[in-house]
């Protein structure tokens, strides 16, 4: 499935860019989280990961669909 | 009311008060956090705020609405400031006002507790011998 | 530091949060009380403030005094208007800061509830068809 | 006992001024307050009175000495 990934925070960091196009055979957030923590270790050591679409905080459950927007959230911390 | 923005320029308390203003209003109350220049021990140079601000505002939209009908307020004003803050800028300023004063006090605190947990903005922090991304570790 | 005021001049918000920022302050919380429209179903027209100023300077200063030591609070500012107001004009501004809002919170609000039952300030609500001292009769 | 009454908000336009002198054979705020309310009636209507000496405010079986003055303090409505 082809999806873009846009990280803020530190994900940006350990992402290759804050934006950028992947196609990997993952249907779910949960599918996605996976093997993205086998390409980013990194992400796994975050004290929390959280991803949204449509600007939508979403489950691990979630059915990604093609050309999906994901944006990965580390850690917020505002105020 | 509700008045949701993110700013990179200088939050004003003054404005914010006055956003919230009613003449049914009998209780202000604001929250104002700053910059402060130290966390654990260390000395904080200053911090870099970073918003994925269209849901960032969306959020804090939830958070205002939310307060509004829990409490009945009058009106709500979030401004959240990004980019790079020196110690002692403000970063938020949130101000709600009600008819009497307990609701504004408890709308207010549960605006900042809830928009510490939930709104996509990152802050990290500059030391003089390096920077974190603050809370991202466990 | 503490800054008690009885002022017979408009009251600043920007002015008093200004002055309990602090280099290690994370919250500020500011309690903002204005003239409402109404009283039990009637229309306010204007109140008129009078204090015994220096009883209520010094009632003041023991509940800053009291916050500070209860809630570690870096600075607390506590300034009360006098004479005539009109509706929407601010009466009083509290504003303290600490390290964490938690305490900020509830310092502001302990100081506001405490001037309300200790400090000698009465108000005269002016209506359309007379006036009333606020809370003289039960 | 010669004493100064200052009274404000309400308690200033029950009494004939804001301050007034008088000369009364009383020696506590207790007994101050029973021969106040006798030649005041509206003030035992009030919701509360207190009363202060040298800006403190005192409880009933305080003393009072010659000269004090002494403040009528009706129910306050700051804020």
């Amino acid at each position: 499935m082809k999806l873009t990934l846009i990280s803020y925070g530190i994900a940006k960091e350990i992402l290759p860019a804050h934006k950028h196009e992947i196609d990997l055979p993952v249907h779910t957030i949960d599918e996605l989280k996976s093997s993205l923590f086998k390409s980013y270790p990194a992400l796994e050591k975050l004290q929390s990961i959280s991803f949204a679409v449509n600007e939508e905080y979403r489950e691990d459950s979630f059915s990604l669909s093609e050309n999906d927007e994901v944006v990965i959230i580390p850690p917020v911390a505002g105020g | 009311m509700i008045d949701i923005k993110i700013l990179s320029e200088p939050l004003n308390v003054e404005l914010c008060t006055a956003k919230v203003q009613d003449d049914g209003a009998g209780g202000i109350v604001v929250f104002v956090g700053t910059v402060r220049n130290h966390t654990k021990g260390k000395t904080v140079r200053c911090l870099e705020f970073e918003a994925y601000e269209s849901m960032a505002v969306s959020e804090m939209q939830k958070i205002a609405k939310t307060i509004e009908e829990k409490w009945n307020t009058y009106h709500v004003c979030m401004h959240h400031r990004v980019g790079s803050l020196g110690i002692q800028d403000i970063a938020v300023i949130i101000a709600v006002s009600c008819a009497h004063r307990k609701a504004a006090f408890e709308a207010c605190q549960y605006a900042i507790d809830t928009l510490k947990q939930t709104v996509p903005i990152w802050k990290k922090e500059i030391f003089e011998d390096g920077e974190e991304w603050v809370s991202a570790h466990p």
